[in-house]
């Protein structure tokens, strides 16, 4: 066999940059073989070295009393009380899923979920962030088909209940679709496992499905800019196989009952590469494996694909010494591939042989440690000048069963119902309101998961719109009556490269950041997907949030739904009317100008922990926060949901369609019995938080300052038909 | 005319269903069976009658639908 | 009540099972895995879980149904020991043939998950007897493959012999089956296989309380 | 040896991806098209050099796992 010879153009077309090939040569004081130099090739793109997100995302919040790991490892993990964590993280699978929709979510699904499970977490809850393209584009139907059902068809199959989502169409997204997936799971404190190797002479093992050239140069794709091009050549994607994957849970949690495991890695993105450098950098040690022994599916495979493959549902394991026949017993039984394929060192090198040859010999730290960072240039965006007066439309009244089915406002249960929801018998909060509650299985707490971001918001400032994606992902986990504990976040950017995207990306940190902080509300994990750009046109900044809150009691719990008539409906919060960068005024009036909402965290956290406070005492059960479309679609949805109608008056001194298109931030809709209203808007206030008296619950028609705004039923009607008529064509 | 589509997966591809169905069929006492892949076959009833337009045709519906040719590779066979 | 839980490399509902099974009896269910060959002596009651056993590959149940556990199960039900298939579970039973005809993709060829009505159309069984006739409950449904199927000369059968358990109620069918149905029994009455998950609506934290008499009934019966 | 099987419907047996293939078609605007049936091909290698005995095992392969029967006809194609 013939060895390529590597060149400065070789590693330009690995995607390295000049300066990155001659700090490699410089490193190894030689030039690396072609395997070496795919190898570097992936542990210094983007996806895996951050080198151009690292310097921002220090700058992040990660601490808190609860957190017993921050972000750095699989997933982030917190305390939940009782001896048990919770274990997330969201990661994307953008150009995946616009390749190949289907089988693009599906692995996206499969990759989040072992990066859960490596930790010693059973997987309980999935979540996603969704953006497509607009509802008429060409593309959009068959990607929106494609995404939800491999989605579905990857989760379902593992018997973990997707719960939670969030969906936008905007066409930003036409060339580049996210797709971003959350996973929850629950491990004890005392085994929770890390992919820190440690000790000499351990084995190293292979265990899951066999490796194939599956996605060869993934992981560098997935930094790298699209162009029409590369639509054409159709890169390998990888199929899922979730069957294997339940499999593969199963045995790991199986095996993580013992104490055999030193540590271990899932094989994401740059397969064997990452999953062996990254366990021996961490512990400062070596590794070698020797590839005759990797499990394989295909024939004539060469070291370089070995090392590069990303072949699904594959997990790296270094055991303690002499453990190795009970951990292949356990594998042995759930039919799941295991092989010894190398041992730790403590050459600080690693070492790959295959068919008696040594293809790689790199310094670990050179690749894990060496990695380029990058201060990229920025320029801030200056945020846009006020809105001046907004006339009211001829007809407010006729303008709700519109805004309804909006493309982002009407109702996903079409996506939803396509979701095995149920499964594992924990779902106390289904899909459909603020936050999903999955049950702790067997106690009385549970998890409330919610994902957020306002895309729109977060182009207009991105300062304030990264604010506001975490302050809604907490509102959302107050909403439900849960205490906020931590978030993962899937940072979704154009190429960083040009000043003004890294200006949106800084941007958005920072005001993820300031939130963070605000609302004690840590990260804990997280992703950057950057590069999404078609053609020089990239996406809106898509700094997706992943929220985790904690029920004590489920029992305990807000739903949006209106429950009984004659409850008053009280908004709590402050409404000046804001409609920069509103639904209604780009939906209805076609100008999507003027500033979004500033995000007054004090407020936020003032509001929210009081609206908590009310759920957890039991004086309210029904609760629904103010965001897309404002306070009549926060209306309009606990009418749908609860098949109960309302009347409500406005407030004077300021304009009705401000008042309830505005998207002013902080707010929440309650609604208590008439006997509770005067104690609990005195707590209010003595909590500093602002009350307003809307109306009550009342028949099944919306009434608004005496004026009939539609039917419950004709409303929902309008809401649910949207998304089923947009998939009904072909 | 009929048409005779077959729909298989390009080579490389993981066929996880093909692979479940080899194991299967180890389980049943059959032996021999090396690679086991799974595809899909469709049959279609074309009006149209000229073979050269009906495979026109049927290639198109192929690339646009029947087949995702990322993965997949197809394979048309026509007949009276 | 003795009973166990099968379990298939890629059962997913099996602890649900074992969860609504303790409830209801007070006693946790045994645990089987697929590779045994025996099934213990001294059980009243099988439960096939739901899930995805095989991964649903070449057809929803076939493989399962050649599991070596199922020998002896199709034995033991043959000579009247019950049977409940729940899902999966019911795709398992009709591949062995202990149950007449196939289910098949869902006329949406979409996934579906959701509370659906039903009519209880039997309540001569072990597994209905607490519920009354034309009674309409609530229970979740969550599949691809519900679209159940048989021969008209085999539908007029089973409906003459009183062995369609559960209906979709009217404009509630899900998958496009043959008559509306969701549940049937076998002959002897004492396997019933279904695509609703009872056990996933016996627990009123989760909001519906319907399948818990499916339970309740089967104590019942079986003491 | 090589085997090919084609696992189709039987005639009566409604197919819902067939039916689904068939609207589709007509949306994209293709005409003409009348009946669209949806069925699996199934690729094996066999060990089994012997025609008539290759034939013998994967009629039994299908009759125990491959085909349901009931609703499902099948056919086996050998070739070196
Ligand atoms: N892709 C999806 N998958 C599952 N659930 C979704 C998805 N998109 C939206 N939902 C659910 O629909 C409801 C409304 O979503 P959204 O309008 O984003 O809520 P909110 O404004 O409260 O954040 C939520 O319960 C959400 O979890
Ligand atoms: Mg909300």
């Amino acid at each position: 066999m013939t060895v390529p010879m590597v060149s400065l153009e070789t590693a330009l077309a690995h995607g390295l940059s000049a300066d990155e090939y001659a700090k490699i040569e410089d490193l190894l004081g030689r030039t690396p073989n072609v395997t070496e130099l795919g190898i570097f090739s992936v542990m210094w793109s983007e996806h895996c070295s951050y080198k151009s997100s690292r310097i921002w995302l220090k700058t992040l919040p990660t601490e808190g009393p609860r957190v017993i790991q921050g972000p750095g490892e699989n997933a982030g993990v917190v305390d939940i009380g009782d001896g048990e964590a919770v274990v997330f993280k969201m990661e994307s699978h953008n150009h995946p899923s616009f390749i190949e929709p289907y089988q693009g979510a599906a692995t996206g699904v499969g990759g989040i979920m072992r990066d859960v499970f490596t930790m010693g977490a059973r997987p309980v809850a999935m979540a996603n962030a969704l953006r497509f393209g607009a509802p008429d584009h060409p593309k959009t139907r068959h990607l929106v088909a494609g995404v939800v059902a491999g989605i579905g068809g990857y989760g379902n199959c593992m018997g973990v209940p997707t719960v939670a989502g969030e969906v936008n169409f905007d066409p930003a997204y036409n060339g580049n679709i996210l797709v971003n997936a959350m996973c929850v799971g629950i491990a004890n404190t005392d085994r929770i496992f890390l992919s820190e190797a440690k000790g000499v002479g351990n084995p190293v093992v292979y265990v899951g499905s066999k490796t194939g050239r599956d996605g060869i140069h993934g992981a560098t794709m997935a930094s790298a800019e699209f162009d029409e091009a590369s639509e054409e050549k159709r890169p390998t994607v990888q199929v899922g196989d979730p069957f294997t994957e339940k499999l593969l849970l199963e045995a790991c949690l199986e095996l993580m009952q013992s104490d055999a495991i030193i540590a271990i890695q899932d094989m994401g993105a740059a397969g064997l590469t990452s999953s062996s450098a990254e366990m021996a950098s961490k512990g400062g040690l070596g590794i070698e494996l020797d590839l005759d022994h990797v499990p394989q599916r295909e024939t004539h495979m060469t070291a370089y694909e070995m090392m590069l493959s990303e072949s699904q549902e594959r997990m790296l394991v270094v055991l303690k010494p002499g453990r190795e026949k009970q951990a292949k017993k356990i594998f042995d039984k759930w039919g799941i591939d295991f092989a010894v394929i190398g041992r730790t060192t403590d050459t600080g090198r690693m070492v790959v042989r295959h068919q008696g040859r040594i293809e790689a010999d790199l310094p670990v730290s050179a690749l894990a440690d060496a990695a380029p960072v990058y201060e990229r240039p920025y320029v801030e965006r200056k945020p846009p000048a006020p809105l001046g007066e907004i006339e009211p439309p001829a007809d407010l009244k006729a303008t709700l069963k519109r805004m309804v089915a909006r493309p982002d406002l009407a109702s996903r249960r079409w996506i939803w119902e396509q979701y095995d929801y149920s499964v594992m018998a924990d779902t106390v909060q289904a899909p459909g309101g603020d936050a999903a509650v999955v049950r702790v299985h067997g106690r009385r707490k549970g998890l409330a998961i919610t994902t957020d971001v306002t895309p729109r918001y977060c182009r207009a400032d991105p300062y304030e719109g990264g604010k506001q994606a975490v302050a809604e992902a907490w509102r959302n986990l107050s909403a439900v009556g849960a205490l906020p504990l931590a978030f993962t976040d899937n940072l979704n950017f154009g190429n960083p490269q040009k000043p003004e995207i890294m200006g949106e990306f800084v941007g958005c940190v920072k005001g993820l950041g300031d939130a963070g902080r605000a609302l004690d509300f840590p990260v804990v994990s997280g992703n950057c997907s950057l590069y999404n750009e078609t053609n020089g046109a990239g996406i809106l900044p898509t700094p997706a949030i992943g929220g985790v809150g904690l029920l004590r009691d489920v029992a305990r719990m807000a739903t949006v739904a209106f429950k009984r008539a004659d409850e008053v409906i009280v908004l709590l919060g402050e409404t000046h009317g804001h409609l920069g960068q509103s639904i209604f005024l780009r939906d209805e009036l076609g100008r999507s100008d003027g500033p979004p909402p500033p995000v007054d965290l004090e407020a936020e956290k003032r509001n929210g922990d009081f609206v908590r406070g009310l759920v957890a005492d039991g004086h309210v059960r029904t609760v629904h926060d103010c965001s897309d479309g404002g306070l009549i679609l926060a209306l309009a949805e606990m009418a749908m949901a609860g098949g109960l109608g309302c009347r409500i008056e406005t407030p004077a001194g300021i304009a009705s369609h401000a008042f309830l298109y505005g998207e002013d931030q902080a707010r929440y809709v309650v609604c208590m019995t008439a006997d509770r209203m005067t104690a609990l808007v005195a707590a209010a206030r003595e909590a500093g938080v602002p009350t307003t008296r809307l109306g009550l619950v009342e028949g099944d028609h919306i009434r608004v300052n005496g004026e009939d705004w539609g039917s419950v039923a004709e409303l929902r009607d309008a809401h649910e038909a949207w998304l089923p008529d947009l998939m009904a064509h072909p | 005319m009929k048409a005779r589509i077959h729909i298989t997966l390009k080579t490389g591809v993981l066929d996880p269903q093909g692979k479940a169905i080899g194991h299967a069929l180890e389980g049943l006492g059959f032996e021999g069976v090396s690679e086991v892949r799974q595809g899909k076959v469709i049959d279609l009833d074309l009006a149209e009658t000229d073979e050269a337009r009906a495979r026109e045709q049927v290639r198109a519906m192929c690339e646009r639908l029947l087949a995702n040719t990322v993965i997949e590779n197809y394979a048309i066979d026509l007949s009276q | 009540m003795k009973s166990a839980v099968v379990v298939f490399p890629a059962s997913n509902c099996d602890r649900d099972a074992a969860v609504a099974l303790q409830r209801a009896t007070g006693k946790a269910p045994r645990m089987l895995w697929h590779a045994e060959t025996d099934v213990p002596d001294d059980l009243d009651l099988i439960v096939l879980p739901g899930g995805f056993s095989f991964g649903d590959y070449l057809r929803c149940g076939a493989m399962a149904a050649h599991s070596p556990i199922m020998r002896d199960i199709v034995r033991r039900a043959r000579a009247g020991t019950p049977v409940l298939g729940i899902c999966n579970g019911f795709q398992i039973l009709c591949e062995t043939g202990l149950l007449p005809g196939v289910l098949m993709r869902n006329a949406s060829l979409r996934f579906v998950c959701k509370p659906v009505a039903l009519r209880v159309e039997e309540t001569q069984s072990l597994f209905t007897r607490r519920f009354k006739r034309g009674e309409e409950i609530k229970i979740p449904v969550a599949h691809g493959d519900g679209n159940y199927f048989a021969d008209e000369e085999t539908l007029d059968r089973i409906e003459g012999e009183g062995r369609v358990a559960l209906r979709y109620a009217p404009g509630a069918n899900p998958n496009g089956a043959a008559r509306d149905i969701a549940g049937i029994l076998s002959e002897n009455r004492r396997i019933l296989g279904l695509m609703p998950h009872p056990e996933r609506a016996a627990d009123a934290e989760l909001g519906l309380t319907d399948g818990s008499k499916m339970f309740a009934s089967i104590l019942e019966a079986l003491p």
